[in-house]
């Protein structure tokens, strides 16, 4: 099995894992967090250690995490959170059709409570740009939310130049961060993004941990959508998880250390798997190449259907879409949204490249899709070489 | 959740019959332009995403061999490969009682994948259509 | 140190650490459960396996279990959800003031959006008959939500009793099942509860980790509380943490084998504590004793000041009130709520017993209360013996 | 969230030296009844939780021995043996000088438990007040 889904999922890095396994072990510091005892205040060093794991890797105060079970919550708790505080009737949002789900969906719910929200179009590269943002901003906007990567196609949204010209205009910057922590350089100090959502096992922490940043200066308000003990300043309740948070801040203090040569190795790969799947003819990238992050590379390839496609690669763990639409079975809403149709959009493969990929998996996998590829189109009574 | 029951060998669940012809494909193909005494029978549509083509060849009255091609999901691609297996030897009388509810449950296909076996009755019931004007010759 | 807290919080059982290992290892079944290629349907197969135990706990069916980060979570999804489904203006609900401040808070944040909340009085022994929740009842009433064991007193309410009641005059019941799951039988083929929470990291299962049933039939219905890719049938979207879940399945599993001996054993131990803490004169039980959960024994002492008690106490890991309201210091609603004045209330211990509590540590534990109290009261120049 | 320097010494992150008075409560207890040359003083009350009284007894104008009791959180317990040990050898008006700021800045007491620097000056100062009349009484 070649494993080439690493924006779904990553495993553990073994050095976060001996970071948790002492919060899982019975004589180790399991207690809950919040209890006023000496157990309850050793667990909780470790998460305020972890928060400034957390903080460092995006150049944030350990004072502006929040900790969620994921950028799910993150981003639900980021766009519910800031319309709740500032009220939703007639509240207007800007974000574009090729977000994740769990922003779409929740500007969907928001809909349904009297918000209005306009989904902005991006260019066939996948560029929403800013000033289509600054466009399409009314004085009613209290929210822009836009991914940074995009976890289908992997391009790289302009965010940095935008959020100054949210900021001088006063709209709240939220930033789903998911696929860019840890692949790209984030430094809040210097972009002024007031919320943005990361999730631990995007890179190499636990599943069901994540983090939402809250700028404090300015102060970013959210109404909190946990409701309970009053845990996080009150911002998102719940017993926090000592070892996942522990997880999680090791995980972002490794890819602190990592990023520029994960970064240059990924795109190394990425530019290989690309220039040898070219051997095939008709086959078409996604996403602005000059915009990639340096872990993902989506391809659209003529001829083929997308489900044939898929079982035929049994050994190739990849994804059409994200893991989320997937079982749905759809064309990727968010090629699409790039003007590929329907077909195209079906019939096209998600490589996204982790720390584990190696050279000699990415010629094989090469050599594997050519090689289904071609028997596909010839076994199609449609295919005309 | 729907039970799943993928294998190491099978990963994607799919019923263990569909599998094996999805990756064998025996009799894919077709036959050599102007071959005697072929009929074709084709159903779907590109935008549908499945299209079936069969191609059988008669000799005294029979179906002496088979071919067909197909685009569209593992089911589709397994029920060409069944369907004109099934054909061999066959009258085209013995061909016309074929029906989809016969291919799926022989080839366990899903409620929700009903459609690949009416795409497989329909290319076949085309197939025998273009027998019919050309019978005296076929049966020659 | 001598860990009395385990109604705040257990240690993972070593047998769920090793059905969570493989799963936090590189090579092994690390993807994501929702991505359609082979690791994912493995990683899916094992979500499966544990919904079906943790519903087997239940006496459910593993299709009524739906997956949160918590008991938080699971309590703020049960009533939102049902309020949201139902209509929130003028919606009624029926709850206790002695609930878990999830609950509270939850049900004050409806409150802010238009929904009625009726708080019961328990009586002094901490129950709320069926009675009062019948009379209580307007035919605005949507939701009951009654806790099935208090984590501060441990006082069992009778859900057995209401359900059915409850059932016939067509008012969806919650229950926060939390301190009651793997400490007393639960069937819900037999009690017909619509909706009903539970947490892994109270009986031995990792933190970060709850689910909610949702009875199927008659169904329950929710509105979405997380928003996006369409997990759990639509009612909770995000990754699903598939270590997290093993590790909860793994901890129900356990935890119904376990059921009637550990039961047994902790209330035992329960009232040996109690009879041995009776050497102090002026000491009260919270909680009607003739319904107390296997695990927690809660005394308040005349005569001393709560913080100075927990602090003069520093090898016992105890708390005052729940891990979450011990951070206000604030003397506990619950004892409030059951007529303890403020400083009854503030002077209060909770014991709670798990799976390492030894008969040793029950005895140290006394002596060194005994001990403390005995000083406390000494200093104090209130004290008149 | 606040910084907590918690050790298993002192799991509370109490300041030292709070810790250590509370601990050990040098000084704790009361005056035989008719003990002569002590004064009493006593603030606080039991609806705020904290009640310290403190005992002085005088012997040639000054503090030759004290006790205190406390009812309270330890830092209100810390604060009354703090308060009686700095008190022997003072006479009644180096006792006077000293003020809340003196005890939160020499026990590290937290914002928050800024009361509790200030029942122990309110206390020092009933117990001054309790000597004046009777000033030559213990002078004596
Ligand atoms: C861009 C992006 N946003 C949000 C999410 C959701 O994060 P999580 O899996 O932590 O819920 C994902 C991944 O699923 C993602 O790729
Ligand atoms: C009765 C009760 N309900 C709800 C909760 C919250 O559960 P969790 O810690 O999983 O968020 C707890 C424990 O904190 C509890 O004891």
């Amino acid at each position: 099995m070649i494993y080439l889904d690493y924006a779904a999922t990553t495993p553990l890095d073994p050095a976060v894992l001996q970071v948790m396994l002492p919060y899982l072990s019975a004589d180790g510091a399991f207690a809950n967090p919040a209890s006023t005892h000496g157990p309850g205040y050793k667990a909780r060093a470790t998460v305020e250690k972890a928060r400034a794991q957390v903080a460092a890797l995006l150049g944030a105060e350990a004072a502006e995490i929040v900790w969620t079970s994921g950028a799910t919550e993150s981003n639900n708790l980021a766009i519910k959170g800031a319309l709740e505080f500032h009220g939703r009737r007639n509240a207007h949002i800007v974000t574009s059709r090729t977000e994740h789900k769990c922003v779409l969906d929740t500007c969907r719910h928001l809909e349904t409570q009297g918000a209005r929200v306009t989904y902005l179009k991006p260019g066939a590269g996948g560029l929403v740009s800013p000033e289509q943002v600054l466009e399409a901003l009314t004085p009613d906007t209290v929210l822009v939310s836009l991914m940074w990567v995009n976890n289908e196609i992997g391009v790289v949204q302009e965010v940095q130049r935008l959020a100054p010209l949210l900021r001088e205009r006063g709209v709240l910057f939220h930033v789903d961060a998911v696929q860019a922590a840890g692949k790209l350089p984030i430094d809040l100090r210097e972009t002024p993004i007031d919320l943005l959502s990361v999730s631990a096992h995007k890179i190499y922490g636990p599943k069901g941990m994540g983090a939402l940043y809250v700028r404090k200066k300015p102060r970013a308000r959210l109404a909190p959508q946990m409701h309970g003990g009053g845990h996080e300043w009150g911002m998102r309740s719940g017993t926090l998880s000592t070892h996942q948070i522990a997880g999680m801040g090791a995980a972002f203090a490794i890819a602190a250390e990592r990023l520029a040569s994960d970064a240059g190795r990924l795109s190394g790969l990425r530019d290989r798997l690309w220039q040898r799947l070219q051997a095939l003819p008709r086959i078409l990238r996604n996403g602005d190449p000059g915009r990639a992050a340096p872990h993902i590379l989506n391809v659209s390839f003529e001829g083929v259907e997308g489900e044939a496609l898929r079982a035929a690669l049994p050994e190739l763990a990849v994804s059409s879409g994200s893991a989320c639409s997937s079982a749905t079975q759809e064309p990727s809403y968010v090629l699409r949204a790039l003007g590929r149709d329907d077909e195209l959009a079906n019939a096209s493969l998600r490589f996204s490249l982790g720390r584990g990929t190696t050279e000699a998996e990415i010629e094989q996998a090469a050599e594997k899709v050519i090689k289904q590829v071609e028997w596909l189109r010839e076994l199609s009574p449609l295919w005309k070489p | 959740m729907e039970t799943v029951t993928a294998t190491d060998a099978n990963p994607f669940g799919y019923a263990e019959s569909i599998w094996r012809l999805f990756l064998e494909t025996p009799h894919a193909g077709e036959f050599a332009p102007g071959t005697p005494g072929v009929v074709t029978g084709e159903a779907g549509s590109k935008a549908a995403r499945s299209v079936l083509r069969l191609q059988l060849r008669f000799e005294q009255g029979r179906v002496a061999d088979v071919r067909y091609k197909a685009y569209g999901c593992p089911n589709s691609i397994a029920v060409g490969a069944w369907i004109v297996d099934w054909c061999l030897g066959k009258t085209p009388a013995e061909l016309a009682s074929l029906r989809a509810a016969d291919l799926r449950a022989a080839l366990e296909i899903a409620d929700d994948r009903a459609h690949c076996a009416l795409l497989g009755e329909d290319a076949l019931q085309a197939a025998l259509a273009a027998i019919a004007p050309s019978k005296n010759r076929v049966n020659s």
